[in-house]
């Protein structure tokens, strides 16, 4: 295991206790749990509050979303693993400017069921919860059962919605609404090439040939559509397009936004080789791209592999999505 | 197949209830609960076995966690109310794992100890409703159906089998067998189905004829609580 | 050899088309060269040029650091390879706004020679060019030989005191002191984990134990301090922070500017793990953070390991890190 | 070293020089020209062994793309300036390889071009002069001192050497023979030494022993170049 860390077990302790001490004008721990992270300025009142969570290791989900204009705090657990519930309710408590908090994540298993007795716990206390899942992942599950899909990197543009909405003073149906309306209009396939390793298990998670990948494998080495040898840039980019553009229905003259998102290892470079690939395939097809959103959003440690989101926008999301926010993450210059 | 054999038969030879007396103490529930741990510690490999075939391997991990904290809390822990007492059970294993299944089971624990708030000792005759509160709460935590291959396909005909067991008269001892004997057919009917639900179910096909490790942790711990002395 | 590309001979162009794809609004090339990419507003009249460049294979290095109050146009070459001195020409003569042209890069001997040719030409058709080096890998070479030292992730502070002092309104002699000093307050250390592969040779670019490390090694593979048995990130980090410290004589609450750059595929947990410890460095010698700078600043494709650079800043320093900046690459959100 | 050596003495065979007129045309200059690419590109594996040693393996590679594009331009290129063909030639070896060495070889072919402007022939006895002129080129590019092992402890004893054989009347013939023998010779005496400069300085004491890949080059060069007819 060739990682940069001390006792494995502290891994994602030590992790959470450097992010602090990196932005603390900016994000604290609340309930004096590392775990549970908040704006430092939280609660914004009059604001609708966002939690999100889920498991560590996948940086910059979800701490990164964490700012002005996105998110109000956030709950992880162990690498991989969902928060418990009273985590959640720390930061709901936390988080509540008196309009209530929206619960968004992704759809998987246990942080569904840990969020939904984190809203339970909230609710008796009187605050307000609303959640919105995010299942992206086409790859996941056919269309004909959408809802359980697992939720990838297509996150990221939900979260900009709903934070510039909530940003905007609306209530927390219109926040639950609008961030609805994106959800159906987002969809995400990814490809992964090699596995990462869990630093308390020592070992890659899959293990995968030298000259493999698979299309639509999770970002924790679920199983995805299928295992193929890995093939060009243009020709893997086409194929994930292709199935991700058939459920957006798409008609000459629709507008994309569109994220590629790297796994970890995938450099840059290679993303760049993608986007010039969907670039071509969208303009041919007389589709228009909003904004290409293209780097890490959502991560598994090492693993290298990468996604695509599309993102069919309206004039409403596309003023959204261009709406100012400020992450300490994201802020490098 | 051979291993789960293995464990059953080792707890057939000594599975007695007490049908002593007609109501079970908090001391009992201790008992009963530190045996629980003990079965999930014992099992720690094979539920990871299980889970890794068709899910993420992490089942015997987190059981183990659990079973860990419950350990210490159950041996700290001194109060009357056995409500009080299985609802913070509860809060003590969704923090001490909070994959599926492990806030599937503080659930439970949860909505068993809401059914018996206030009372320091129970009748019998409770008993079923206790463990139909704690499916229904799994139920209602995990939206799962029956047939969708999850934990509840061994735990609501348990608990129906305790019930009827009991209402025909039954010895609470013999009602136990009867109850274990129906988590196992529930687990044994629905290996051969596809799981419908959680993180199995984006195995589809591939999960046909492999045990539910959710089942057989119910059959698990069903087994150690019918040994109640 | 695991990467998403098509014909590896067309990686780095393949790569440029998709970059300046995303950014339309934002970089533009120049002289009808895909190498030779400019601030789509350059010449900004009235203000000192910014220009740096090198080889392709180290994103964000170079392309990402060209926007508002960083720099304005740069030439990169293919992968790991010098640009050569009309691209680097084409660019002096597309942002040279009047005020003269600062060349910033790093101090490879290719690079070195064709900037030098450039300004030769530049030079002959009456720009006025200044040239600043980043020499800040203390493990390159030591410190009685600093002049020969490789450039690595320091110019990251360089490129942002330059663009910033530039910004303000500085003359060339000007830009070109500040940035001087600066460099005379930055140093940095890396260490790699594991090695990349350049997709023409496809093969690793070095070879390395599995529970192996090499302090020192440069990005391109080249020889550093010492390889050694991987070791807690406790123990490499103080190990690291004490080689740069001494390099810079603190004394008792001196200020620095930290970076931690990934090399590629080391993910950002672990270089918060690592801050974390140099947080208790610095601060249990009653030295002060200014502010924090994680994540990926300069690397080498999938290569993993990372760097540390120190910057020492007094006021003046602080000011102009903390001027606004713009660049299309580093803003998502 | 081995592999050195059958170069040197393939070439030694055929090494001739033109001694019959006393002036040398452009269409001499190609035909030396295509003798030096086809000697580059022979030479190919040897150089990227080389620089593999004490450097980044890239020499064989970068010297092969100078020399295809070399190919090109002088079988493309019509001019009668000398000053022109030399300086463009040394833009279009930039275009191509824009290493260390390939930067250093546009700068000598660009200084030597420099120093011939406006002439469509030359005189046998302004050969050491450009060959110096080039030589400063690379030493003014490269800011290297004699010792620091570069190819510039190769070149400069060649270009002296070229100097004091023509000045004491030698034929070019024999002139030539000189340089080569010089270019070796300044190669061979600082194989031994450490490298002070470029990326080969990064590893210190293991250069010593080992071949300056640059060095090589140069004697290569001077080589194919010394059989003009
Ligand atoms: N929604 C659900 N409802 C009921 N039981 C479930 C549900 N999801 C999972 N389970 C049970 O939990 C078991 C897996 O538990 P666990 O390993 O903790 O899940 P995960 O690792 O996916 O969080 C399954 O075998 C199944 O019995
Ligand atoms: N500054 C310099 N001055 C003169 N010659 C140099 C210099 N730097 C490198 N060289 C020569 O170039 C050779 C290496 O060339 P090359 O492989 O192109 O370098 P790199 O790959 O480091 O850019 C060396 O063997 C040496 O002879
Ligand atoms: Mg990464
Ligand atoms: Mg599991
Ligand atoms: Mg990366
Ligand atoms: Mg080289």
């Amino acid at each position: 295991m060739k990682k940069i860390l001390n006792n494995p077990e502290n891994y994602v302790t030590e992790m959470l206790d450097g992010l602090l001490k990196a932005h603390p004008d900016s994000l604290i721990c609340t309930a004096g749990d590392i775990h549970c992270i908040v704006r430092a300025d939280a609660p914004v009142s009059g604001k609708v509050g966002i939690a999100t969570g889920g498991g560590s290791g996948h940086l910059p989900l979800f701490i990164g979303y964490v700012g002005k204009g996105m998110l109000d705090g956030v709950a992880v657990g162990d690498i991989f693993a969902s928060p418990h519930a009273e985590q959640m309710l720390e930061v709901t408590r936390k988080i509540n400017g008196g309009k209530g908090v929206l619960y968004l994540y992704l759809n998987y298993g246990g942080d569904v069921m840990n969020f939904d007795m984190a809203a339970e716990l909230a609710e008796m206390e009187g605050i307000t919860v609303k959640t919105v899942l995010v299942a992206d992942d086409v790859a996941s599950a056919p269309a004909s059962n959408a809802k359980q899909r697992r939720g990838i990197a297509g996150m990221a543009f939900a979260f900009k919605i709903a934070g510039a909405k909530a940003a905007r003073g609306g209530s927390l149906e219109e926040v639950v609404l609008v961030t609805e309306k994106a959800l159906n209009n987002i969809r995400t396939i990814g490809v992964a090439l090699s596995p990462c390793t869990v630093p308390r298990i020592g070992k890659p998670t899959f293990s995968i040939g030298d000259d493999e990948m698979e299309i639509g494998m999770g970002v924790h080495g679920e199983r995805g559509i299928s295992r193929e040898k890995l093939q060009s840039a243009d020709v893997i980019t086409t194929k994930m397009i292709d199935t991700v553009l058939e459920e957006l229905n798409p008609i000459s003259g629709d507008t994309f936004a569109v994220l590629i998102n790297s796994l970890g290892a995938t450099p840059p470079e290679e993303l760049y080789i993608v986007y010039r690939k969907i670039h071509e395939i969208l303009t041919g097809n007389l589709l228009k791209i909003h904004k290409p959103y293209i780097g890490e959003f959502a991560t598994s440690m090492e693993m290298s592999g990468f996604s695509i989101t599309l993102f069919k926008v309206d004039d409403e999301m596309k003023t959204l999505l261009d709406e100012p926010s400020y992450t300490p993450f994201f802020k490098k210059f | 197949m051979n291993l789960l054999i293995l464990h059953f038969s080792k707890n057939f030879n000594d599975l007695t209830m007490d049908t002593q007396k007609n109501s079970i103490s908090i001391d009992h529930f201790k008992t009963a609960a530190l045996r629980v741990c003990q079965a999930l510690e014992t099992n720690h490999d094979y539920l990871t076995q299980l889970d890794q075939a068709i899910g993420d391997g992490d089942l015997g991990i987190t059981m183990n966690k659990i079973s860990l904290a419950l350990r210490e809390y159950i041996t700290t822990t001194q109060v009357d109310d056995l409500g009080k007492f299985l609802v913070d059970a509860g809060l003590v294993a969704n923090r001490a794992g909070s994959s599926s299944f492990g806030t599937l089971m503080s659930t439970a624990l949860m909505r068993a100890g809401m059914k018996v708030k206030g009372n320091n000792q129970l009748s019998i005759a409770t008993l079923p409703d206790i463990l139909l509160a704690a499916a229904l709460g799994i139920q209602e935590r995990g939206k799962a159906k029956l047939n969708d291959k999850t934990v509840l396909d061994a735990l609501l005909p348990a608990s129906d089998a305790l019930k009827s067991a009991l209402d025909s008269g039954m010895p609470l001892k013999d009602a136990g067998i009867k109850m274990v004997e129906a988590a196992r057919e529930g687990r044994d009917r629905v290996t051969p189905l596809k799981s419908l639900i959680g993180r199995a179910a984006w195995l589809g096909d591939q999960t046909q004829g492999k045990i539910d490790p959710g089942c057989a942790v119910a059959v698990i711990i069903l087994e150690a609580i019918t040994i109640i002395k």
